[in-house]
């Protein structure tokens, strides 16, 4: 608890100062309340209409930790098939590129038409999401295991499993929180996207909603919403990694205890 | 919400066109009072997404959905099997907006000003008919493709001087912000632009094999919205009620303009005429705007309308 | 019986020629010392029988079979100490019992107190001296399963007393177990202390310059350090390896 | 050139299969040309309408390349100024969260009522998608450099500017070129969703009319064109990345060349 | 005139005592080794002097100004060779420089060749053998410009003649520039003559043991090695380690 206050103050400042000075602009400037409403109104119609929209934060809430999930399990698995098959490394290439680049517009009747309104589609989305950045992350660490040690474990009669698990996996774990870190960031949005598919709960839903009736207030609540939630998921990636990586957080201690 | 499943109901989906609006209130009418359920249906409303509802329907992912003339038109000449089965609106309320002060009164006022589309072709054809009637020319237009920003936004940072709005929607917005707009609806300078828009629409697969199924939906949708124009303050709570998220003072208000056009000069609510289709296609492709071929007889029909006693 | 069987091996990197012709083979239960001016090879020809470089002409063979550019059959200390950064002590021991299959906790708890290391079983690579990671490297080596050891100056980083006392503890381990042993050393000492036979490298591209047979009777003990024999003994290595330098 | 052919034959197999098994399931299952053409139709439309859409092609690449170098730089920039300053790095997490976290209903009013419908706007909206996977990925090396290289350069006296300069940067390129990948991939897709904003011509665009008119060929002439785009692009990254790490490329041979 | 002043430094890892009141003292121009149980702290006694890490109490003056905690004013050969993977023989020998002013690149690929290591200029790390690299990081701090030269067991990976054939030159550049050098090593001959005292820790935690003054006159040769005095010298200080060692 006193750690989180030692290490929360400056965000905390930065975000108020912040505030403060969106607050200030719309009454300097008086700019209108539905071009671009205050944080102090954001804030009262985010506490105020909290029974009313809690559905769509629970329901998109849902969709992210489950899309997270899947998503960087198959990245982490996607990876590994690649580093330990040449094969499919030197031709998959093009369909994983493939899979971050077919606007959502396509997608969407496509998944939608195979799949119907469910859940599956939208867990689809996010995952695509999700995978390549530790897909990508995962195969360069995998790569930059250390010469010697990966000389030590050949000499030593590894197999290419135990290499991988001995060494090449823990030496890439550094790489997959990057990775995670980056996925963690974008499957908040993945998920809001992914309701584009057709829902009637959600975030993003909502979003719609109040853009379609005019109510910039509610949009940004739910941006505010949204933005919690993924920095909250960055913070536990972080705190997970710092749990995992015990060893490489010794070493960096001692360097940066010192100027 | 107290429509209990009827397992002997028929369950059938209904896409929106986007999200839900006073265009939908009889939907959301004849969900609410059970209109559907009496007539054997269980209906399940859904929000297209980023899918449009016409690929939808076509798919058959969902079963009715709600739709407009230009779409279907366009739909039906790359062999698209959807067919409207209702106009919602009788008229085109649509119409070019522009803040009061700019002094548009007349699509002759158009020239030398910027005109705020999303960058299809058709938007410039229609701009260049309701100018012909002046004799303006659409070539002294500055039309730009302002993506997804919204009307206000563009307008008032006097990015665009003009939009294309639905009145019933956008142009009350303005009235409750205190923004004064002129109008000039697409009707007032142009028969064959009154097309309908928006309407409810299903695939022919429906219309061939579950005809009942069709029959039944039309003709709950229709008390639907005989209620809404009969009762706009209930029928606007009612969808209220149902999409809680919408702005009740914009839903109300919206309600009470639009009530009285669902039917309007038409003999019953939904009904179509042949050459309205006839008129608009005809239009189209005058402005070289149709690619393939088109049948307006085959993409409506109002055999589902409820008879008249 | 001819264990390891080093035939006709030539090894170059680009231009450089490395190794040239190097041919010797060792007994079963020998222990091998090879001496040779830094650079001139004595790593890479440990990797060559390790398997995970192939020589560019020559053959290695291992109890008959042919093991070159085929890696796993033998336990290595390698020159810089190689632990892995995320393992404590012990399981970086363990880990060459680990590849090859049972782990005996017991054994390897028995050696890391007897390397002095004790107390720091649970330590990570990063905690210790320099060393004290060597110390660690030879034991993780000497506890793999397999019967050919290579050791590539495993005590170089020692004090005089603990690499003495080190020595003693490889040849009585040595002793009770007959492994086959192929030591590299910048010591002649230590080479002569411990070997059956000394190999002696010449100076790039290395041929086997001299081969010496170490006659001394074991068990060996520290004085023999100071004998008459030993060091009239040194002195011709010494002055054998002296004419190679330039 | 016969390196490009004995790299390629791998993925382009891959796509001539993946091709081939769409073709034959369009005409198996009596797919709809609406629904899903067949590669055939969509290869004739790409070809003979070139002249018609190309225009929208070179419009996307010009925002591409232009937004992915702003992008990138962008990501390096923060990644560094975070780096060296903590309390710049303790500070604007939040901040960097939030940036990947507006949604673009959001964002496409404030852009264009800010900066109008020029390109401005549109790099914005790229250099967002582009910057975050480069900027953590590239934190996430700088962290990682050699403890005993670290203290070398300390107890040489080293500023903490040449330890940045000597150090750490050399030690993050694999971490830059991985959040590269990423970046590169994602560009392509960022330069298509900023013609959102508005745009006349472009990729965007193009898909957005073809959707209206309800013809997914020549959607997917478009998505050919992007993935082509994307994958052009990354493969340039990964040469680039064999050029500037001459050093860590030649170690990889050797621990690969050996089974 | 005293140059470095080390005043009773304590150092504690954890509930590890390792370092128990150190306390010496060096002039400027001496040369000073440090002999220890591997283990003892000898390097991290250069770390605390390098500034990278702060005594859990005393104090550290150069030239009279504290440098507790300070780092930048000491070159340094690391005991593991600590070269930069991205840079070439030429460009990590030129780094000491390059941290504090000036780059000659003359002066380096003369010693380069000096060390032997002609040729090898623009390889990378790995591909050297473990003396070249070491060889390689003692070029480095002996290119940097400090007046201070910690070097950590800079020879433990070569052979005895390269060995010999380093220590002359290091000799000779010490009596050319009269730099201040402390030396950590585990041979007692090359501590003995190289240096004009010799410093003993203790075992953990490490105290002071004994110093010796070396009395043997310079420029001093490769004959001394066999005199009776050198040797005589050499028994009373291996006496004293031994002592230490349990
Ligand atoms: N991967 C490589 N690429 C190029 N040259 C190499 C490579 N590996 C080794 N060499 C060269 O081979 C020669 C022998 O190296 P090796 O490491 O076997 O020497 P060594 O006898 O073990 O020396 P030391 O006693 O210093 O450890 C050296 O000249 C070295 O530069
Ligand atoms: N970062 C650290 N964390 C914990 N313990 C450490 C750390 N650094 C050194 N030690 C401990 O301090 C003691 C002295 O280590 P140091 O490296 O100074 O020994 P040394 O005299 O240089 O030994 P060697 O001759 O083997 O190199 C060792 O017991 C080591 O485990
Ligand atoms: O392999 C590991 O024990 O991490
Ligand atoms: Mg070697
Ligand atoms: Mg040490």
């Amino acid at each position: 608890m006193r750690n989180l206050i030692i290490q929360g103050w400056r965000p905390a400042l930065v975000l108020i100062v912040l505030f403060a000075g969106w607050e200030l602009s719309t009454v300097v400037f008086n700019i209108e309340k539905w071009f671009l409403p205050p944080p102090s109104d954001i804030i009262t119609v985010g506490v105020t209409e909290w029974t009313d929209y809690n559905q769509h934060v629970f329901a998109t809430l849902k969709l992210i930790v489950i899309g997270f999930v899947i998503g960087s399990a198959s990245g982490v698995g996607i990876a590994i098939a690649l580093h330990l098959v040449p094969f499919l490394r030197q031709s998959m290439y093009p369909l994983i590129i493939l899979s971050q680049n077919i606007p959502i517009i396509v997608l969407a009747p496509l998944l939608v038409g195979w799949f119907g309104f469910g859940m599956f589609p939208k867990l689809i989305v996010i995952t695509l999401v999700c995978f390549f950045p530790i897909a990508i992350s995962l195969l360069s660490g995998f790569q930059q295991a250390d010469r010697d040690l990966s000389h030590y474990m050949q000499m030593a009669g590894a197999t290419k499993r135990q290499i991988f698990r001995k060494l090449e996996w823990p030496n890439a774990l550094p790489s997959l929180f990057s990775g995670l870190k980056i996925s963690a960031t974008y499957s908040v949005m993945g998920a809001v996207i992914s309701e584009w598919l057709g829902a009637n709960n959600g975030l993003g839903v909502y979003m719609t909603l109040a853009s379609s009736s005019f109510r910039p207030d509610r949009i940004f609540v739910a941006i505010f919403i949204i933005v919690a939630i993924s920095l909250l998921f960055f913070l536990l990636i972080v705190w997970l990694e710092k749990r995992v990586i015990h060893w490489q957080t010794a070493e960096k201690r001692d360097s940066h205890d010192t100027p | 919400e107290d429509n209990t499943e009827n397992s002997d109901n028929e369950s059938v989906k209904v896409v929106l066109d986007w999200t839900p609006n006073t265009n939908h209130t009889g939907l959301y009418v004849a969900q609410a009072e059970g209109y559907f359920e009496e007539h054997g249906l269980n209906v399940e409303i859904m929000l297209p997404g980023e899918s449009s509802a016409d690929q939808l329907i076509a798919s058959g992912q969902a079963d009715f959905g709600v739709s407009f003339q230009e779409s279907i038109t366009e739909a039906r000449a790359q062999d698209v099997p959807v067919v409207s089965i209702a106009a919602v609106i009788q008229h085109n309320t649509s119409g070019f907006a522009s803040l009061e002060e700019k002094g548009i009164t007349s699509p002759e006022d158009f020239e030398g000003k910027t005109y705020g589309g999303w960058g299809a072709p058709l938007e410039k054809a229609v701009i260049s008919s309701v100018m012909q009637q002046e004799n303006a020319d659409v070539e002294k237009v500055d039309i730009v493709n302002m993506g997804d920003t919204d009307f206000f936004t563009a307008v008032e940072r006097q990015d665009i001087d003009f939009g294309w709005i639905y009145y019933g929607w956008d142009g009350i917005e303005a009235e409750l912000r205190g923004t004064d707009l002129n109008m000039i609806y697409l009707t007032e300078y142009s028969d064959k632009l009154d097309y309908y828009t928006p309407v409810l629409a299903t695939n022919e697969t429906m219309i061939d094999e579950q005809p009942e199924v069709v029959e039944s939906f039309v003709a709950a949708a229709s008390e639907g919205y005989q209620f809404a124009i009969d009762n706009p303050e209930q029928a606007a709570d009612i969808l209220i009620e149902a999409e809680p998220d919408l702005d009740e003072e914009l839903v109300r208000e919206s309600q009470k303009w639009l009530s009285p056009r669902y039917q309007d000069d038409a003999p019953q609510w939904g009904h179509q005429k042949l050459d309205v289709w006839e008129n608009y296609a005809e239009w189209m492709n005058e402005h070289d705007l149709l690619e393939g071929e088109f049948d307006a007889e085959s993409a409506f029909t109002n055999d589902f309308l409820p008879k008249e006693e | 019986m001819t264990h390891l069987d080093v035939k006709h091996i030539q090894q170059s990197f680009g231009d450089q020629h490395v190794l040239d012709d190097i041919q010797f083979s060792v007994d079963e239960g020998e222990f091998v010392s090879i001496l040779g001016p830094s650079g001139s090879g004595k790593s890479t020809l440990f990797r060559l029988i390790g398997g995970i470089e192939t020589p560019t002409s020559g053959d290695i063979h291992l109890n008959g079979r042919s093991i070159t550019g085929k890696p796993g059959s033998v336990s290595y200390t390698p020159q810089s100490p190689s632990l892995f950064p995320w393992r404590t002590v012990l399981e970086n021991v363990l880990l060459g019992q680990e590849i090859q299959g049972e782990k005996d906790y017991d054994k390897a708890l028995d050696m890391i107190e007897r390397a002095g290391l004790a107390s720091y079983e649970h330590a990570y690579p990063h905690e210790l001296s320099g060393g004290m990671k060597q110390r660690a490297s030879f034991i993780r080596s000497i506890l793999s399963p397999q019967s050919l050891i290579l050791l590539d100056e495993p005590f170089s980083a020692l004090d005089e007393f603990t690499r003495i006392d080190m020595q003693q503890w490889l040849l009585s381990m040595w002793e009770n177990h007959k492994r086959t042993i192929v030591f590299v050393t910048h010591n002649i000492e230590e080479a002569m202390f411990l070997s059956d036979r000394v190999i002696i490298l010449s100076h790039r591209p290395a041929t086997i310059q001299s081969t010496f047979d170490i006659p001394f009777s074991r068990p060996r003990h520290e004085d023999l350090l100071l004998s008459q024999d030993f060091l009239t003994l040194k002195k011709d290595i010494y002055h054998d390896m002296r004419q190679s330098h330039t």
